[in-house]
């Protein structure tokens, strides 16, 4: 097989899975289910999880490589994420099966939105090719604009929607300033040869200002505080299952921008940046929790909690190279696998119309849905850090990394951080365990069979939230191993004497 | 013989401008204009660091950037229909149901 | 001689307690009161067989048994150990002995109460924990005893436990108590940092081996000494005593006269190498002892209640023994710790029987010439006044007359001042004595036949009597022995059961004193002879021998008092029987002193207990819990809260508002990042 | 068969196995299976610890541990599966095991809806409790002691008796929870600092002085250490959340609430890891265990909620504990340890009575009660010998452990010891008095304003069942001390300051004892402080050494 | 010459950009914008982008912008109202954006020497034209976000439909 074609496969399976459900959508006739179209995005998923297998395979037997005029790059790293952000796709779409009831006719392009979504995402992570990375994360937003406006009827959905769309827009920007100003110091936007070219530069200070206008635009990809304001809004507006996707895969998609970038791009300037990663942790993790403190709609309140998770993450990054990739891969793939499943385990319990919002809505769910609020139990207990779960491990693990290098109070701040999380997450656990109260929507709950999907999915989240938490060795090895390697792509650029550009080819 | 940063300070402020007018804009059309015009503002920045570079790469970018621009246009002005419809107002000021 | 009986001495009543409280209830009475004289009656009989086997010359001081470790952690042990002495020996023999006897009073006074079994079951388990508390080789195992006979007194105070008053005199009994085990313990807790070990024999031999006196020795005796005042019910903790008075009367009897309450003289006699030791703790010692001597004798004059006199008396008499210990006479405090439990035993079951003969009467001013209904009771109880007024040859007489010589003696400035607190004492003994004598047998009846007017239910009994007592300006205090009130005929004389105790008792209270006849006197002091290996008798010989001359002249001083105290009496409630009550309206300030006790118990409300309720409840529960503890947490928690909501106003909704902080934001990641560089 | 080297696993499976079973039988109206699966999960356990005392071996060294288990667990960062118990932790084990069954038959009629979450939640309370009792790696520790805050909130949270339960629940685990997070940085550091989890390792390192050369980040270390400890106990000043927690928690979850964890866990990893700074706090600690007592006790003498007047003697017992184990006296330790025994079984039969008059009267205010002596002779009898064993009457569990306490805080080398010692003394008058006070109210007197209802009910054989051990219990421990305390005195001779034996035969001066930090000494610093204690020289200049 | 375009289309630029800012009918705000758009293209040709300067006039300028004024003709905006919606936009942000381009301008100003100057027409090295040095680069090593481009595309076409088709 064709290095190109192997670095892109799973890539190229999604984007034809989701052409090819764009093109059946409109065959099948309006009215009917639009399931086996969601079989097939699952099927295409798989494909492209077994796909990322095989890029493993070829990683473990022949070592790094990069394609398409190194543009994109494949290791352990963006396998790591390939993996991951297929495997919550895959969860999200079985879980998203039976959500789109027959009124609902476009849920053909849903499906499609969400594996070109993916697409996107993956390129992100794969991508050493900043302008590529560029291209990805548009994919990936455009596609994420949408499915939060998916909803057409409600009109907290094109609020969402727009909310997103435009803010996510304006960061955008910032970002694509950022990526200017590295091309405008270094001469170059790929990732290596910034890295080299920051050796020579004459203008460093313009590779800085490009360090913060990178943190800034990421930092709205992962919703770190101050840059967060979007988050609870979008997420309250957009349907559950899609804020499954979008609390998870793109912020671990801009998260592997971000490692790559900063330690990877820009590791001479760390002394100007960790500061900077520094405060953003702590305001995120500040504000994430304050807010949710008080909040009573359920998905504004994971919404905060995942701007103090972002904030978590963030703090993994003030380890050394290794012990920051490996912490903050842990985490990420910790908090998609409880994320996904608390917000999936959300949709089943309040359906498409989403009837049950606030806390006191969730009042005695236990009682008419044991196993959904257990389920939910569980993974809110992982998103507190409670020992056993995939939560505790990935903070257990992304601290150590902080403290490790020195970064005990950042690490005390946090931790403590997390104490006060934990209220709010025990306000709805609490709630879900209370009797109800006469009034409560749980009281009149439908006594709604879970569908086998839904429940695979669920229950994988879970089993994955709980392998994390008692048997990380097999993840842990991947991640201690996933620390991307700087790969020169481009020679280092002189001032301007030879032809820049392509002056290497793909092995 | 204007200085290279003469054409970045320039696209700064075409940039802080947008920025602006994102800020104090209340039509939600005027609004995405003014994304648009921070894009602009990094066009020229590129092409100014691809002047400096003598490099084409940096056009390039430009020329990427004008698609995903009119991509988002075309994105971004349906969502607002979208908004239209169901809230009969283009002003972002009352687009503000999910708050707290 | 079988050391290994011993065990069996505390152990056999312990089985009797275990049989009767936990099957007694199904068991018939008869059963019952056998199993609880039965296991009474067999330690009595191993006392005896070891008094035997002790009194020959030819048998060792002491004998000891020890069990495996009680308590054992490095560097510290104790045992279950017991070791009987001379002065254990008699101890032993009176708490046996009256022990013994109270029970069969008991069978007959207690023979219709509900709780029947209830009763024996706490009263083997107050025969034990005595037992154990006498037996005794460390201060560990004494202070067991010591707890125990507390735990057995607050369940036997609190016997009618329906009644408010008697689980309030329970209660208050058990604290009290508590406050001088705090003492002890203080004690104990030195005792074992000085010494390393609980036990008598190595820390009393430490002390002698060692020339130092005061310290922390005197630390060591005082905070002993508060344990005493405790138990021993002596100024300030004696408040429990008369309160006690709730319970049973036998109870009165055996715990609250004769036995428990001399275990606080018993361990200062026993601990006396320590005290020899502390000069300072020996004074303060002899000084509560005079002072509980005096002034519960006062009170003792004027109160109306038969238990209530007989209670002061008692705290009075302790207060004398407590004094006899104080001035190094321990023996002389043993002595009377003897003598007075023999009469106090019988006045406490005369007053008994005169209460069951009334249906439940004890007030004496609805009593009087009773001196012909109850004739037994009348001539047992009569002895038991002559004993405790010092009437020779009574048994009294000896024993105080020792204590007093001894005070005389005392090598200390203070010493003829206690005397002559000690000889007015006995003159009010004498005088309040003789005025519940003639008030309750002599004169007019003042009571009313009762006849069978009480309602045979016996809650319904119980309820009239208390709603009586309400409403009674007459009675205080009233005693209601319900069981009595069922079968109530009219005033009739007890039946056997409980008079041949009395008659024991009071042969006792004649001849009982003639164990010590002092030297002076033409006997040989054989009691003191008898403890002398326990205490040292030497000096004591040596002191005999020289100053013996003073003793007859102290002795008829004391005699002249009792006489006295008889006249008074005489005059005041048999030939003029108004006389009391014009004085008391005469000195009516004085009388209402004495008439509510001092105020003592409302002064320790209004001083101790109220001040620390208030703190407890609004210091402590108010400020500190509700305003430090869970204040800080609820400020902190506020805080938090007043952040959050901060944080979710600047979550406007408003999209403007969000590019504002994402503008402002970007502005401070630029400039930070490019500012701050380390 | 050799069980010796799995037995712990059994019994920490033992439960877990149960819970997941219990999970998955379906819950009908009305019925017990939840009940007796639950009652023979948990008499299977306590059996399976019955193995421990059995082959325990008295004779092995000092320190070591018995019936470990080491299995890899995390490659890297380097953590086991690592199990053992010692002197200390064998019969906290075997505690947590009777405790269960007890629990289970507090709950059998108290329990009547959703026994399955009741049953499974308890189990894997369960669960964490042998955990904690169990673990030498510190991580795995870690784990079972933040798992067991889950299980007794949620039973708080949905079993609790007023509308304020789902406050209790959440003010009992961020009081738990805040404090732990913070321990878990501890931690971590400590794990940079050592690269091990292992206890026994980090105990050899604390002994050598080579944890961290930073004496500062070392306090810092121990302080996030004691203080997640001490709000479990919880120590005076931060026992905020135990009264709303008692109110509302369950019969057979309150039992395990306070005490035992949080002195464990003190006892094992601060004073094993942290030995130093141990002994320089011990004074601030033994200051606020009497002052606990008396606190404790008082605020219990005014309560008429029985459940709160519970709730502060629990305080009070617990700082009798605080006070014992920071003497670092071995009879001090011994006492503590063999206390936190006492107090669970008592704590245990205290709340298993008020349960059970919960059960007949639905309130727990103390004025609504009066005069059910005479309907209640067996309960009033339970009552009775628990009040007593709780007051430390001689004889009775209680009283060992309270005595051995306050007579190795005289010991201890603080200043003015005597001072503390007397202030913690004063909580028996106290506790008398509070004890004595509720039985009056609730069985002296007058029937009280219930005496309609009251009937002819006493106690059960199911209740005679869960009373009845735990009663002989109070006897024989209180007489047979020696055959606990033989395991608990190898754990607390090691721990306890060797400086501070008792030499025959000499006498010591109150007013000569002077304070000296016995930690940290080096064997000349020991030289200057026998000096000290044979009064050669001046405590001034031991100061100056100290200082130095 | 290069002086000369860069201060009109500077100032044309910044001019349009401020009539974007301070019109109040979105029509003349994306005629502005138009402005800006236009004299940005000439700046691109004064520095070598001959073809981006075009691309901007037909893409920009003649696609996107006729989007915009499409959308807001069917949906009839009219001139925007005076809400007061939002306090911290003027409190926060406008300093913040101020913020943002002092430092912008700091930075480029003080690397004034380093950055260089411009030439009229720009010089690429050793390139046969703009164009074809420009297709070369794109199929070859920027081939992949090349192709990239066409999913993004795909996805905006089809979200789109989805957001504009009318339903429900």
């Amino acid at each position: 097989m064709s290095t190109n074609l192997l670095a892109l496969l799973p890539e190229i399976i999604l984007t034809i899975t989701g052409v090819l459900v764009m093109v059946l959508e409109p065959v099948i006739a309006p009215g009917k289910s639009r399931k086996p179209l969601g079989w097939l995005a699952i099927l295409g998923t798989a494909a492209s999880i077994a796909a990322t297998c095989y890029q493993k395979h070829v990683l473990n037997t022949s070592g790094v490589f990069t394609a398409f005029y190194s543009t994109v790059q494949i290791d352990a790293f963006s396998v790591f994420f390939h993996l991951l952000i297929a495997c919550v796709v895959l969860v999200t779409l079985l879980a998203s099966l039976d959500y789109f009831a027959s009124p609902i006719t476009h849920a053909g392009e849903y499906f499609a939105l969400v594996l070109f979504g993916a697409t996107g995402m993956m390129f992100m992570t794969c991508s050493v090719e900043l302008l590529m990375v560029f291209i990805g994360l548009e994919i990936s937003s455009i596609s994420t604009y949408i499915l939060a406006g998916f909803r057409k009827g409600q009109a907290t959905a094109s609020e969402s929607s727009l909310k997103y769309f435009l803010l996510g827009s304006f960061a955008t920007a910032f970002f694509l300033y950022g990526i200017a100003l590295c091309f405008g110091a270094t001469g170059s936007t790929s990732i290596g040869a910034i890295a080299s070219g920051l050796n020579t530069t004459a203008t460093p200070t313009l590779a800085i200002l490009a360090v913060a206008m990178v943190l800034i635009g990421l930092g709205f990809k992962v919703s770190a505080a101050p840059f967060h304001v979007w988050t609870p809004d979008v997420y309250q507006g957009a349907p559950s299952p899609v804020v499954a996707l979008m609390s998870t895969a793109p912020k671990a998609a801009a998260f592997a921008v971000l490692l790559r970038f900063l330690f990877n791009g820009t590791p001479q300037l760390r002394g100007h940046w960790i500061l900077m990663v520094e405060i953003l942790a702590i305001l995120s993790m500040t504000i994430g929790n304050l807010g949710a403190l008080l909040q009573k709609d359920v998905k504004r309140l994971l919404a905060y909690s995942s701007i103090a998770h972002a904030g978590y993450l963030l703090v993994a990054f003030t380890g050394v190279h290794k012990d920051a990739v490996s912490g903050a891969l842990f985490y990420t793939a910790a908090y998609a696998a409880m994320n996904v499943g608390a917000l999936l385990v959300i949709t089943q319990i309040s359906g498409f119309d989403e009837k049950l919002r606030s806390i006191d809505d969730f009042t005695g769910v236990a009682l008419k849905r044991p196993y959904l609020a257990a389920l939910l139990g569980f993974f809110l207990l992982s998103l507190i850090g409670i020992p056993f779960t995939g939560g505790f491990f990935g903070k257990f693990y992304a601290f150590s990394g902080a403290i490790h290098n020195g970064y005990v109070g950042l690490a005390i701040f946090g931790l403590a951080n997390s104490g006060v999380a934990c209220y709010y997450y025990l306000r709805l656990l609490a709630a879900l365990y209370s009797r109800p109260l006469g009034d409560s929507s749980a009281a009149v709950l439908p006594a709604r069979t879970l569908s086998v999907p839904a429940a695979v999915a669920v229950t994988a989240a879970a089993l994955a939230t709980l392998a994390l938490g008692v048997a990380p060795n097999s993840v842990l090895h991947l991640v201690q191993h996933s620390a991307p390697e700087t790969l020169p792509a481009y020679v280092v650029v002189p001032a301007a004497a030879t032809v820049p550009v392509a002056t290497t080819t793909a092995p | 013989m204007v200085p290279i940063a003469y054409y970045l300070v320039l696209a700064a402020i075409l940039f802080c401008i947008g920025i602006a007018a994102f800020l104090i804009k209340r039509n939600v059309i005027t609004i995405f204009m003014s994304i648009e015009l921070m894009l602009n503002a990094v066009n020229l920045t590129f092409v100014a660091f691809a002047h400096m570079w003598h490099q084409v790469s940096g056009q390039i970018f430009v020329f990427f950037v004008m698609v995903v621009a009119a991509a988002e246009a075309a994105v971004g002005l349906a969502i607002i229909i979208a908004l239209f419809r169901t809230r009969q107002t283009l002003n972002v000021d009352s687009v503000n149901l999910m708050k707290n | 001689m079988n050391t290994n009986l011993l065990w069996l001495i505390p152990t056999l009543p312990f089985a009797g307690f275990l049989l009767n409280g936990t099957l007694g209830r199904r068991l018939p009475r008869a059963a019952v009161t056998a199993i609880a004289l039965l296991f009474t009656v067999l330690p009595a009989l191993i006392v005896a067989q070891l008094w035997m086997y002790m009194k020959s010359a030819s048998a060792p001081l002491s004998l000891s048994v020890a069990s495996k470790p009680w308590i054992a952690v490095t560097g510290f042990q104790v045992n279950f150990a017991f070791t009987v002495d001379h002065l254990t020996l008699i101890i032993l023999a009176v708490v046996t002995g009256v022990g013994f006897l109270i029970h069969i009073y008991s069978a007959g006074y207690m023979a219709h109460e509900e709780g029947y079994w209830r009763f024996f079951a706490y009263l083997n388990l107050f025969m034990f924990f005595m037992l154990v508390l006498v037996l005794s080789s460390s201060f560990l195992l004494l202070f067991v005893g010591w707890e125990g006979v507390g735990l057995a007194s607050y369940l036997l105070i609190g016997f009618y436990f329906k009644r408010d008053s008697a689980a309030n005199a329970g209660k208050k009994a058990f604290v009290v108590n508590r406050i001088g085990d705090f003492g002890f313990l203080l004690a104990m807790f030195l005792i074992i940092q000085h010494f390393g070990s609980l036990n008598f024999t190595d820390v009393f031999a430490k002390i002698s081996a060692t020339p130092m006196t005061g310290g922390f020795l005197t630390a060591i005796a005082l905070l002993l000494v508060v344990g005493a005042t405790g138990k021993s019910a002596q100024i300030p903790l004696y408040i429990w005593l008369p309160d006690a008075m709730e319970g049973p009367t036998p109870v009165s009897a055996l715990i609250h006269a004769a036995t428990m309450v001399t275990a606080g003289i018993y361990m200062v006699a026993r601990c006396h190498t320590l005290f020899d030791r502390s000069p300072y703790a020996l004074g303060v010692v002899a000084i509560i002892g005079a002072a509980t001597a005096l002034m519960p004798a006062t009170i003792g004059m004027v109160q109306h209640d038969i238990k209530r006199v007989l209670a002061y008396s008692t705290v009075s008499q302790l207060g004398y023994m407590f004094m006899a210990c104080g001035v190094g006479a321990y023996g002389a405090g043993i002595f009377h710790l003897m003598t007075h439990a023999f009469f106090k035993a019988l006045l406490f079951l005369s007053a008994g029987s005169v209460i069951h003969a009334l249906s439940g009467e004890q007030d004496m001013r609805v009593m009087g010439g009773l001196r012909k209904r109850i004739p037994i009771t009348f001539w047992c109880m009569t002895m038991g006044v002559f004993a405790i007024a010092g009437i020779p040859p009574f048994a009294g007489f000896f024993s105080k007359d020792e204590i007093l010589y001894q005070t005389y003696l005392w090598d200390n400035p203070l010493s003829k001042l206690l005397w002559a607190v000690g000889l007015f004492t006995a003159f009010l003994t004498s005088f309040y004595m003789f005025r519940l004598w003639f008030k309750t047998f002599f004169g007019a009846p003042r009571f009313e036949e009762h006849g069978p007017t009480h309602a045979p239910d016996l809650h319904a009994a119980h309820g009239a009597a208390v709603h009586a007592s309400k409403s009674s300006t007459l009675t205080l205090e009233a005693e209601h022995d319900s069981g009595q009130a069922a079968h109530a005929h009219g005033v009739h004389e007890s039946p056997l059961v409980m008079t041949l105790p009395l008659m024991i008792l009071a042969v006792l209270s004649i001849i009982g004193g003639w164990v010590g006849v002092p030297l002076a006197f033409g006997g040989h002091n054989e009691f003191e002879h008898f403890l002398g290996p326990v205490f040292n008798p030497t000096e004591h010989v040596a002191e005999h021998v020289v100053t013996r001359s003073a003793e007859p002249v102290l002795a008829a001083m004391s005699v002249l008092t009792a006489a006295l105290g008889f006249f008074v009496a005489y005059f005041f409630y048999y030939k003029k029987p108004g006389t009391g009550a014009a004085l008391a309206k005469k000195f009516a300030p004085v009388y209402s002193l004495l008439d509510h006790k001092y105020w003592v118990d409302e002064i320790y409300g209004l001083v101790i207990v109220a001040p620390l309720l208030m703190v407890s409840r609004f210091v402590l529960g108010g400020l500190v819990e509700a305003g430090l503890v869970q204040g800080t947490g609820a400020t902190l928690a506020g805080t938090t809260r007043g952040a959050g909501s901060l944080v979710r106003r600047m979550q406007s909704g408003n999209i403007r508002s969000y590019a504002g902080w994402l503008a402002l934001g970007a502005a401070a990641v630029i400039a930070v990042v490019l500012f701050a560089h380390y | 068969m050799n069980f010796d080297h799995i037995i712990l696993t059994i019994i920490l499976l033992a439960p877990l196995v149960g819970a997941l079973i219990l999970a998955v039988i379906p819950e009908r109206e009305g019925a017990k299976t939840h009940h007796i699966g639950a009652l023979v999960v948990t008499l299977f356990t306590f059996l399976c610890t019955l193995h421990l005392a059995a082959h325990f071996n008295y004779a092995s060294a000092p320190g070591t541990f018995q019936f470990e288990q080491t299995v890899p667990w995390i490659a890297s960062p380097h953590i086991n599966y690592h199990v053992g118990v010692d002197g200390l932790s064998m019969w906290l084990v075997i505690l947590a095991g009777i405790l269960a069954p007890i629990g289970v038959l507090a709950s059998w009629n108290a329990i009547k809806v959703r026994t399955k979450l009741f049953f499974v939640l308890f189990l894997l309370q369960q669960v964490a409790m042998l955990g904690i009792f169990m673990a030498l790696d510190l991580f795995l520790y870690y784990g079972f002691w933040e798992l067991s805050i889950v299980p007794m909130a949620l039973l708080i949270a949905t079993f609790g008796r007023t509308e304020n339960r789902r406050r209790a629940a959440i003010k009992f685990f961020l009081y738990t929870f805040i404090p732990s997070a913070i321990l878990l940085a501890a931690m971590i550091w400590l794990y940079t600092k050592t690269g091990t989890f292992d206890l026994p390792m980090l105990q050899q390192l604390a002994a050598s002085h080579s944890i961290s050369d930073s004496s500062a980040a070392l306090w810092l270390c121990s302080l996030a250490f004691l203080v997640a400890f001490a709000v479990k106990v919880p120590v005076f000043p931060l026992h905020g959340w135990l009264s709303d927690a008692v109110q509302e928690t369950p019969t057979a979850a309150v039992m395990v609430l306070a005490g035992k964890l949080g002195l464990y866990s003190i006892l094992r990893f601060y004073f094993g890891i942290f030995p130093e700074q141990a002994r320089h706090i011990a004074p601030l600690l033994i200051a606020l265990g009497a002052i606990g007592i008396a606190y404790g006790a008082l605020v219990a003498l005014v309560q008429t909620d029985l459940k709160k007047l519970a709730a502060f003697s629990t305080l009070s017992h617990v700082s009798f504990i605080v006070l014992g184990i920071f003497s670092f006296t071995v009879a001090g330790l011994d006492g503590g340890v063999y206390q936190i025994l006492n107090e669970s079984l008592i704590g245990a039969a205290l709340f298993v009575l008020l349960g059970l008059l919960y059960e007949r009267y639905g309130t727990y205010d103390m004025r609504d009660y009066g005069g059910l002596a005479g309907k209640h002779p067996w309960m009033v009898t339970m009552f009775v010998v628990t009040s007593l064993a709780a007051v430390g009457l001689p004889m009775l569990s209680g009283f060992v452990g309270e005595f051995l306490i306050l007579s190795g805080s005289l010991q201890a080398y603080i200043p003015h010891p005597m001072v503390w010692t007397a202030i913690g003394t004063t909580g028996v008058i106290f506790s008398a008095a509070y004890m004595l006070s509720m039985i009056q109210k609730l069985f002296y007197g007058d029937l009280g304003l219930r005496s309609e209802e009251v009937v002819g009910w006493d106690l059960k054989p199911r209740e005679h069942l869960e009373l009845w051990p735990l009663a002989v219990l109070f006897l024989v421990m209180g007489v047979f001390s020696p055959f606990w305390m033989k395991s608990i005195d190898m754990y607390g001779t090691l721990t306890a300051d060797k400086l501070i034996h008792f030499e025959p035969g000499s006498i010591k001066h109150i007013e000569t004892e002077t304070y000296t930090p016995t930690a940290n000494l080096t064997s000349q610093q020991l030289d200057v402080v026998s000096d000290l204690q044979s009064g050669k020289i001046a405590p001034a200049s031991v100061a100056s050494k100290e200082v130095r | 010459m290069q002086t000369a375009l860069f201060i009109i289309f500077g100032i044309a630029a910044i001019a349009g950009a401020l009539n974007l800012l301070f019109q109040h009918h979105p029509i003349n705000s994306a005629l502005s914008l138009v402005v800006v758009m236009m004299s940005l293209a000439v700046l691109y040709w004064s520095l070598g982008a001959e073809f981006l300067a075009a691309a901007q006039v037909i893409v920009y300028a003649g696609a996107v912008m006729v989007l915009f004024v499409f959308v807001v003709m069917l949906l009839n905006a009219g001139v925007e109202e005076h809400t007061s919606g939002s306090k911290i936009a003027y409190i926060a942000g406008i300093p913040g954006a101020a913020a943002v381009f002092a430092l912008l301008a700091f930075v480029f100003l003080k690397n004034k020497a380093a950055l260089g100057t411009t030439q009229l027409g720009g010089d690429l090295n050793n390139v046969v034209s703009n164009l074809t040095e420009i297709s070369h680069t794109l199929f070859t090593s920027l081939l992949l976000p090349f192709e990239a481009t066409s999913i993004l595309i795909l996805v905006a076409i089809l979200g789109a439909v989805v957001l504009a088709r009318k339903e429900l």
